[in-house]
């Protein structure tokens, strides 16, 4: 818990100091500071017996089904990670609070860097490898919000989002990994992981998950060929440099390959992969760090430069490597540290990083100077200071590795020039900032920066000389815990002495120092023909090129898919489902079991039939051919509409046919409407191309569905009907099976079909809102129209039909249940003997004698369908249970009383109210009807206007 | 209050027949509901049907309906005997009916009656209402077809529903 | 006898239909196509009606009459179709054939 | 006799009936009854939810008649998880709807479908649209479903089609249109399977499907797949997705929101269908969706991917990730395992709420940059002008950042843990490298598009000295965030209760791969 | 018998679908049209053809066709004819707001 | 006597349609094929009617009366479209 609570800290402090910023930017800082103070303090706490050896594993429970926990380790290398993170972090804090300009929020990046911190410290102090990835994941996040601090620049979008892509892939690269390790070992805990070495190197899983996990590794150490993302992070603010590219967010890669040292080092694919990614990495970033006029670009790649030893040196893979290893980690965590923290002195100072500007700042800021150059030492190698002591293992390393095997003096030797490239930027950085002349043409005068912008950078400076000088009596012990952990096996022998005697590694450090500084004098012509062939192979440039790629692809895949064509998602439908049913069919080959044609028996054909078969097979074709005529289309379409429900009739389904004969005339009467504001003619637009492709669609799925429907109709079948005609008369109390299903077996399909239709009525409603349209002053060819707006006998005649034809369709109501008919159709009958009035009156006639409004009507049907199925919950029964009795009155005879009877009247409200809700906004939308009366040809006048 | 509580008289009584026609009987039960339907129905449908209906003369508008029967049989035989004769032979002609009838419904039953009868259809009401433009399919003399619409329909039509 | 009559009207009914639609498909204008339709199939269903009631009367199940209703929709509404399609096809101006007498005006 | 087995379904249709009969009534009483209503479904999803969890299938019989003659309900974990989604999201939506105070539109993106005065019956549609939903979920009824997938798909068109404008019309038409096809399709495939079994009722059609002879394995695989090109339809799955981008990002926010279920449908349809009718145990036709999906799902997953990276609008960007969430859910349920079919029962609700949220949060974005609105980027890399300052871009920021993160499926929240599950259940499938490796391509093409994104929309904007006061958008009305905040705060319950709610989950694909257990509850003693 | 149902709802599926996929409001309309005709005789075919037949009790017919298609098939029929008019009442919309009839909103391609 | 006539009565009914569905193609002017639909509409009665007594049912009455009322309100439809293109206005 207490581990849990050190990462938590962090976290839960960031908004607690955005908050205080607020209020001042001391009391920010102090935030911050108590903060970082309270996770140093929780871990103190604990760690006594880390201090002697143990493991710590702390565990709370979140995920323990697919072995995600949260569970927390302090071992050695977390108690020497979390001691870097934390006391590197201190003084950027203390750092920040003189480094940040008035006019940035100072909360802001307290915010982000508590956030990153915690993130790392997560990540050092997992036991469970997939949360482990979590933080890892949150430094990418966390770092993405600090290198975009300054949102406003450019290059600080920039570089956060190249950092975020590159490390961001990286970890999902770590996922997958980490994945697969835990297929192997069946665990994603450290414990158990570290502990099954031989198992994970024998299994044939082992290359993907080495390569996967390295990905991760090398991503966020910045390792060739992922190495280009770290210079572009320079836009961040100088302490963020100084934190995240010292000794955290790109350690956290080393210390990956730290951590899962014993569990995947050791073979061939680990030393060549990790060992000669390294090797490049060291000596590409030496070489390019030479030649970068930016202060913060020479530590930049000298960061990836010392990035790539230490993953040599774990590439190496012998246990004294490994020491070495973690050596280098500490030594350069604390002279980077300080080095970057020099550089924002200077830039803070100057108000530039370039060095070709930036001369002979001796004069200017002597102590800064001083405390720069001896981390430039550091890094170089001198004797003295730390960084000497690490590269003196890693050098004696690389030799006595270079004795084992073939071509092996080559690594010796690389590992010189390396050296001989960190001698001489550092030298550089000394020499070109510090002496070499003038400054020339600063933004500002520089002096010593505030008493305590500086005082982190003496701490670590002071630092670099008590290890360079003290080893044994100071790094010594956190070293041989922290070795001891990554090794997870009893330390080798080795000695943290600065005199070993005349040994190889002695002179090559020799050599590196004379051979830096002869180069470093040698610089003018090297830096010219570095100037002309700079950018020749720029890893940024191939990555820019990679993302302009990706969207440039994205965009065009895009646009070219999503047209916005309907034409095209329709294609596709039918496309789709043509693949599915005909490969559904024939699935498992053609040679399978499933004739097209079944056994049952089949009706004979008779003449008439056969011949209206054939009409309406014509009328179909016809209006194919001359369906750009749309009112001819609509004519013959009414055709069809009446030989379906001829069809319904002929084969025993009287209620259909009744209901697709009302629809039918309600339909063409709407689109009739629909047409008056519409293009008479559809213009011949697809190209040949397009049409013989549509029609092949077409012709297909016209001989799929065939195929399909004589297939199924050929077969026999047992179906549930049977229930539904033996309970009709019994159960369901009406004769018209049909009706009975309607309005009960299935009546809440029933119920569910009224609320679409009531919705059809209400969304039309709430889609036509106010929408007017100008109708059409002429006919299709120019013709006037016709003077008789409501022709008077038509009008006289039709007012007589009304009664009639609700009287029928009260028949039609209460029938239904036993004979053909109920309330849908009724309803029909009744919207149609209505919409008949407007035909022969308008709009307006109608309109002032019956209401505008059919909202309660549609309501009303709803609620008593609804109502009639509550009732149901009275009786303890389920929803929509009927009842029904045969009642007998004096005088009026037997007669029988039916629940679903008030259903199927609910029904008829809501087809009636949603049908004329319809109609009375086209009504509505007919205001503004006929436009300008500008034709050609007047009504009635005569003339040779054929159709 | 009568015109209120019921619109039409001769409806009810009307729509409760066609009520027992449309179920196939006379069971009273189906009476009393048919005649509960012929009263409720013209209530409801008051608004679409306002001006009530004067018949003045029922036997004659009876025994207008028994020529108008007759002469749609007749006609309908020497329609067809037009139709497989030669259609070379025949002599459409418009011929424009003026009109004596003032009333829509009087007008619209003999557009409909003509409709109905020998070989004529009615093809337009002019704009004033006075005259009906008549469709003849075959009038070789389009004056003795005007002349025997007026006295067969017209004028039984104009007493049974115009005069006072 | 009812047979006898039945069938009489049955084949009356299907002859009028028939000549009617004739009429539709040889008669050589628009105005004169109208005719056809209009009666002789009016009175084809009117005869086919008529012997469906007379046929479901004896049947047995009472008397049967509602044809009649079918009969009564029929005189109503065709006259009405008859006429809207003359005007139609006046407001449009179809061609006549044989015999211009007459001249449809407003 | 439970009712509670139904009245998730009665509930918004009463709702929506009194609303429909009180529609004169002032907006506000409406709006708050509107919101009781939903917090009445979520109670009652709850309750459902509870009832079920311990493994019991609670069957409703329709009329009381038996099945499969009659129409059954059937509850079970996965029909109340579906429902307690749905409820949930709808709470939401309908308070981003309903939010009081609003000081500012945008031009397009900002109308309030519930809130204007004749507001067009928007709060009866939302209604129904539950309605539809409910007994989307509940139904064991294959034609049933289809009717419930009109109700919701018809109030879907009313509520895309609120208001106005171009591009949501045509949007509107084209999303109409694709439907009232696939609508043709699926009769088809309901009347196939029940000419070819004679039986409507899911179980019942388990049981005969399993019985299938010979030769009728032809037409009865052909019927199931045409089954499942409905249901991609609605989930659009690739290829057909194309509708959703456009109706998407064109309608108003908080409709856009509620949407985030509407594609889970379509994969619900999948699961319950795939797991119960064409299961392991169906003989001759099962594993007959399974090689389909995955492929689909994995190349949906990438196409929607892509699309967020090249979306010029956030919203339009949100409507692609909905397409990839898509294809993610698709993929746990195509892996047909207990571990697949749980990692997308998990990832379901994720992608839910932060999909709604992502819409509700463009609005917002688009509301407080005012005339730049959402736009991200002019489609020429990075050389734009800035964009104007927008109001209270550190909240805004700040919200995006967090919907970035579980958008992405990145750390530590419930995207990762669901991506996480997804691939831990995919090392089983033989293809598992295909799955994995774009799976975890797919994180990585997420991530740089949310990155792009939200670096145009926040890290442009210009130091506030040189804020150019007109162009500054609207004041960030705390309403308009606090359905923004509830759905991220759901978000992460779902991370810090992955435990729990993983748990249940699993429980659920058990029980789906156990199709017996429903059929011997639907059927009782019949076979 | 059979075989020509079958070859008629081919045929009006073709139809449908090609009319499906015009470039205009008005056949697309009339293709969503054609296609519920097909649907609706197809799902009615699956309770198999029967002449004289209807499932009406006591009518003393010689027996009963599976009602159970038809009560789908009418509601099909209301859901598609709802569908329908909501169709063609966005047909109209969309000529409103897009200015033309082509359902992309292009006018002269 | 029925059984013989019957058929006959079938086959000039059928003959009727096929002329009405003749003239529908044809055209040539939109009044003509409404004229040809309506014709159609009726001629579809006398078949139902035919119907019902060649198989003694009474049920195909109701879609026989239904084809009166809705074969009407379609013709005067399309007419009236002809004639004033706004239907209801
Ligand atoms: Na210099
Ligand atoms: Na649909």
């Amino acid at each position: 818990m207490t581990l849990f609570l050190a990462v938590l800290t962090p976290f839960l402090g960031a908004p607690l100091v955005a908050w205080l910023s607020r209020y001042s930017r001391t009391a920010a800082a102090w935030g911050a500071g108590l903060v970082a103070l309270g996770s140093v303090l929780l871990l103190v706490s604990i760690v006594a017996p880390v201090l002697a050896g143990e493991t710590l594993v702390q565990r709370i429970g979140w995920l323990p089904q697919v072995g995600l926990d949260l569970a927390f380790r302090l071992d050695g290398l977390g108690l020497l990670f979390a001691g870097l993170i934390l006391g590197i972090g201190l003084l950027v804090i203390l750092y920040a609070r003189y480094y940040l300009s008035e006019r940035d929020s100072l909360g802001r990046l307290y915010a982000y860097l508590l956030l990153f911190m915690g993130s790392m410290l997560g990540v050092v102090l997992s036991e469970n490898l997939i949360q482990l990835l979590i933080f890892w994941e949150l430094t990418s996040l966390s770092s993405f919000l600090l290198i975009g601090y300054w949102k406003e620049r450019e290059e600080a979008r920039h570089g956060a989002r190249m950092a975020l892509a590159i490390t961001g892939a990286g970890g999902l690269a770590l996922l997958g990994g980490i994945l697969l390790l835990g297929e192997i070992t069946g665990s994603y805990e450290l414990t158990v992981i570290l502990a099954s070495g031989e198992l994970i190197r024998a299994h044939p899983l082992y290359l993907p998950t080495l390569i996967l996990v390295l990905l991760g590794a090398f991503t966020k150490s910045a390792q060739f060929p992922f190495h280009f993302w770290l210079p572009h992070a320079m836009a961040a603010p100088t302490p963020v440099s100084a934190y995240l590219h010292s000794a955290t967010m790109v350690k956290a890669g080393v210390f990956l390959l730290a951590r899962l040292f014993p569990a995947l080092s050791g073979t061939w694919e680990w030393s060549h992969l990790v060992g000669g990614v390294g090797l490049i990495t060291l000596l590409m970033g030496a070489f390019i760090a030479l030649f970068k006029h930016d202060l913060k670009g020479l530590l930049a790649y000298s960061t990836i430069s010392h990035l790539g030893l230490i993953t040599c040196l774990f590439g190496i893979g012998t246990p004294l490597a490994a020491v070495a290893g973690v050596f280098h980690i500490i030594n350069h965590a604390i002279f980077k540290a300080s080095l970057f923290m020099a550089a924002g002195i200077i830039d803070h100072e100057t108000g530039t990083r370039d060095m070709r500007r930036i001369n002979g700042l001796w004069k200017f800021m002597p102590h800064t100077a001083t405390l720069a150059m001896v981390a430039a030492a550091a890094m170089a190698g001198v004797p003295l200071f730390n960084g000497f002591l690490s590269k003196e293992m890693f050098f004696a390393e690389a030799v006595s590795m270079g004795t084992m095997m073939k071509f092996g003096w080559l690594l010796p030797f690389a590992v010189t020039i390396a050296g001989i490239f960190a001698v001489a930027y550092s030298l550089r950085f000394v020499h070109d900032v510090f002496f070499n002349g003038d400054p020339i043409d600063l933004p500002r005068t520089p002096h010593e920066p505030p008493r305590w912008m500086k005082v982190p950078v003496e701490v670590l400076v002071a630092l670099c000389l008590l290890v360079g000088i003290l080893p044994a009596l100071t790094v010594e012990p956190i070293l041989a815990l922290a070795a001891g952990a990554v090794l997870q096996a009893p330390l080798p022998d080795h000695d943290l002495a600065i005199w070993h005697g005349f040994n190889p590694a002695l002179w090559m450090s020799v050599i590196a120092l004379i051979g830096g500084g002869l180069m470093y004098a040698a610089r003018k012509p090297m830096f010219a023909l570095h100037a002309r062939h700079e950018n020749r192979l720029d890893a940024r440039r191939v990555y820019n090129a990679l993302l302009e790629g990706l969207l440039g692809f994205a965009r065009g895949l895009t646009r070219r898919l999503d047209n916005s064509s309907l034409q095209r998602m329709l294609a596709l439908f039918v496309s789709f489902a043509l693949l599915l049913g005909f490969s559904g069919w024939f699935g498992g080959g053609f040679g399978n079991n499933s004739p097209l044609t079944g056994p049952r028996a089949l009706l004979p054909v008779d003449a008439v039939s056969l011949f209206a078969a054939l009409a309406m097979a014509g009328v179909s074709l016809a209006v194919l051919k001359l369906h750009r005529q749309r009112f001819v289309a609509l004519v013959m379409i009414g055709a069809v509409g009446l030989l379906v429900a001829l069809i319904f009739v002929k084969f025993s389904a009287p209620d259909l046919a009744l209901t697709q004969l009302s629809v039918e005339v309600v339909t063409v009467i709407l689109l009739l409407l629909a047409l008056y504001f519409l293009p008479q003619h559809t213009p011949a637009e697809s190209n040949t191309g397009r049409r013989a492709r549509d029609a092949v669609l077409a012709l297909l799925a016209g001989v799929g569905i065939s195929a399909l429907a004589w297939a199924v109709l050929t077969r026999p079948y047992t179906s549930i009907a049977d229930y539904f005609l033996e309970n009709s008369v019994s159960g369901g109390g009406g004769h018209n099976v049909v009706n009975v299903i309607l309005v009960d077996f299935r009546g809440f399909d029933t119920l569910g079909e009224i609320t679409v239709l009531a919705l059809a009525g209400l969304a039309i409603f709430a889609m036509l809102d106010k929408l007017r349209l100008e109708g059409r002053g002429c006919d299709d060819v120019g013709r006037a129209w016709n003077w008789d707006t409501h022709p008077a006998i038509m009008a006289s005649l039709t007012r007589l039909l009304l009664p009639l034809a609700l009287l029928v369709s009260t028949f039609i109501l209460l029938r239904g249940h036993n004979l053909p008919g109920g309330g849908f159709i009724a309803g029909l009958i009744t919207a149609v003997a209505l919409i008949m009035q407007y035909l022969a009156n308008g709009v307006a006639w109608t309109h002032e004698r019956l209401p505008s409004n059919m909202h309660p009507l549609i309501g009303a049907g709803l609620a008593i369908a609804t109502l009639t199925g509550l009732a149901s919950f009275a009786f303890d029964h389920p929803f929509l249970s009927s009842t029904f009795s045969h009642v007998h009155w004096p005088i009026v005879g037997e007669f029988e009383l039916a629940s679903a009877m008030a259903f199927d009247l609910g029904v008829y409200l809501v087809v009636v109210g949603a049908t004329l809700q319809i109609l009375i906004h086209l009504g509505l939308m007919h205001d503004a009807s006929h436009g300008p009366d500008a034709c050609p040809i007047p009504s009635g006048q005569r003339h040779k206007a054929g159709r | 209050m009568s015109l209120r509580l019921l619109p039409h008289p001769l409806l009810t009584p009307m729509l409760a027949g066609i009520w027992l026609l449309l179920n196939n009987s006379i069971a009273p039960g189906q009476i009393l509901l048919g005649t509960l339907l012929g009263w409720l129905i013209p209530l409801f449908t008051l608004r679409f049907w306002p001006e009530a209906i004067r018949i003045r003369h029922p036997w004659r508008m009876l025994r207008f309906f028994g020529v108008v029967l007759f002469d749609i049989v007749t006609a309908n035989l020497v329609v067809a005997m037009r139709i497989l004769g030669r259609p070379e032979n025949l002599r459409p002609a418009f011929i424009e009916l003026p009109l004596d009838l003032h009333s829509d419904l009087a007008i619209s039953l003999l557009a409909n009656t003509i409709c109905l009868t020998p070989g004529t259809v009615s093809a337009q009401l002019s704009q004033d209402r006075r005259t009906l433009l008549v469709h003849a399919l075959d009038a070789p003399d389009p004056e003795a077809v005007k002349a025997s619409i007026k006295s067969r329909y017209e004028a039984p039509l104009k007493e049974v529903f115009e005069t006072c | 006898m009812l047979d006898f009559l039945l069938s009489f009207l049955i084949l009356a009914g299907a002859v009028f239909t028939f000549i009617g639609s004739l009429g539709l498909a040889r008669l050589r204008d628009f105005y004169t196509r109208l005719h056809g339709p209009t009666k002789a199939t009016t009175l084809g269903v009117g005869c086919l009606l008529i012997a469906s009631s007379l046929y479901f009367s004896h049947q047995g199940n009472g008397v049967s009459l509602h044809e009649i209703l079918i009969t009564l929709f029929l005189f109503i509404t065709a006259p009405v179709s008859a006429h809207l399609l003359a005007k139609a096809a006046l407001h449009q101006d179809l061609p006549r054939v044989n015999d211009r007498r007459g001249h449809p005006r407003d | 006799m439970n009712h509670l087995v139904i009245a998730p379904i009665l509930l918004p249709l009463i709702a929506g009936i009194v609303l429909l009969l009180l529609r004169h009534l002032d907006i506000n009483p409406r709006r708050g009854f509107s919101l009781a209503m939903v917090v009445g479904q979520i109670v009652l999803a709850a309750g459902l939810l509870r009832a079920v969890g311990g493994g019991d299938i609670l069957v409703y019989a329709l009329g009381d008649w038996p099945a499969p003659y009659g129409i059954v309900l059937v509850a079970d974990r996965l029909s109340a998880w579906m429902l307690l989604i749905t409820a949930v999201l709808a709470l939401f939506a309908l308070l981003y709807a309903s939010r009081g105070i609003d000081v500012g539109t945008s031009a397009d993106a900002g109308d309030s479908p519930g809130k204007r005065a004749g507001d067009g019956h928007f709060h009866v549609l939302f209604q129904l649209q539950l309605m539809g939903l409910n007994g989307a979920f509940l139904t064991g009824d294959l034609f049933n479903l289809f009717v419930f997938f009109e109700v919701l798909l018809l109030a879907s068109y009313g509520l895309v089609l609120h208001g106005g404008g171009r591009l949501k019309t045509r949007a509107g038409l084209h999303y109409v249109v694709l439907n009232l096809a696939g609508s043709s399709l699926f009769l088809i495939a309901v009347g196939t399977l029940y000419g070819l079994f004679g039986t409507l009722n899911m179980a019942d059609l388990a049981v005969r499907m399993a019985a299938v002879s010979p030769e009728n394995l032809g037409p009865a695989r052909a019927a199931g797949l045409l089954l499942f090109g409905v249901f991609a339809l609605k989930a659009a799955l690739l290829p057909l997705y194309l509708w959703l981008p456009a109706a998407y990002a064109q309608t108003s926010a908080p409709v856009a929101a509620l949407f985030a279920i509407m594609t889970k449908v379509g994969a619900y349809s999948i699961l319950r269908v795939s797991t119960l009718i064409f299961g392991a145990e169906a003989g001759g036709v099962s594993a007959l969706i399974e090689p389909w999906l995955l492929p689909l799902a994995l190349l949906t997953l990438m196409i929607g991917l892509l699309g967020a990276l090249a979306a010029r609008f956030l919203r339009e960007q949100a409507a692609y990730l909905v397409i990839a969430s898509v294809g993610s859910l698709l993929t746990a349920f195509a892996l047909a395992s207990p571990a697949g079919i749980a990692a997308g029962l998990y990832y379901l609700p994720h992608s839910v709420f932060i999909g709604a949220a992502l819409f509700l949060l463009a609005d917002r974005i688009a509301v407080s940059r005012n005339l730049a609105g959402d736009a991200i980027g002019d489609h020429i890399g990075d050389h734009f002008q800035p964009a104007p300052t927008m109001a209270g871009a550190a909240l805004l920021g700040g919200l995006f950042f967090v919907s970035a993160i579980l958008a992405a499926g990145l750390p530590p929240l419930s995207g990762f843990v669901g991506k996480f599950l997804l691939l831990r259940a995919a090392l089983e499938h033989p293809d598992a490298a295909w799955i994995i490796g774009l799976v975890l391509l797919g994180g990585l093409l997420g991530m740089i598009a949310l990155a792009r994104s939200g670096s145009l929309l926040f890290f442009r904007s210009l130091p506030p000295p040189r804020v150019v006061p007109v162009a500054t958008g609207a004041v960030v009305a705390w309403p308009a965030l606090l359905p923004i905040f509830g759905l991220l705060a759901l978000c992460i319950g779902l991370t810090l209760a992955a435990g729990p709610i993983h748990a249940y989950v699993s429980a659920t694909a058990e029980q789906l791969l156990q199709p017996y257990h429903y059929v011997h509850a639907v059927l009782g003693g019949r076979p | 018998m059979e075989a020509l149902i079958a070859l008629l709802i081919g045929v009006l599926t073709t139809c449908g679908v090609y009319l499906l996929l015009r470039g205009r409001t008005f056949p697309v309309v009339l293709g969503l049209t054609f296609l519920s005709y097909a649907v609706n005789l197809f799902l009615f075919a699956m309770g198999r053809l029967a002449i004289g037949q209807p499932p009406v009790i006591g009518t003393g017919l010689p027996g009963y066709t599976d009602p159970l298609p038809q009560a789908l098939v009418l509601t099909a029929i209301v859901i598609g004819f709802a569908m329908t008019a909501f169709v063609i009442m966005l047909a109209l919309k969309a000529r409103a707001e897009l200015g033309n009839d082509h359902v992309d909103g292009k006018d002269g391609e | 006597m029925l059984s013989l006539v019957i058929p006959i009565a079938f086959a000039l009914v059928a003959g009727a349609v096929a002329m009405n569905f003749w003239r529908l193609l044809r055209g040539p002017s939109a009044p003509d094929r409404i004229l040809a639909l309506d014709t159609l509409y009726v001629n579809t009665i006398a078949l139902l009617v035919l119907l019902g007594i060649h198989l003694g049912s009474a049920l195909y009455f109701e879609a026989a009366l239904l084809i009166a009322l809705m074969g009407f309100v379609g013709t005067v439809a399309l007419c009236k479209y002809l004639l004033r293109g706004d239907i209801i206005e």
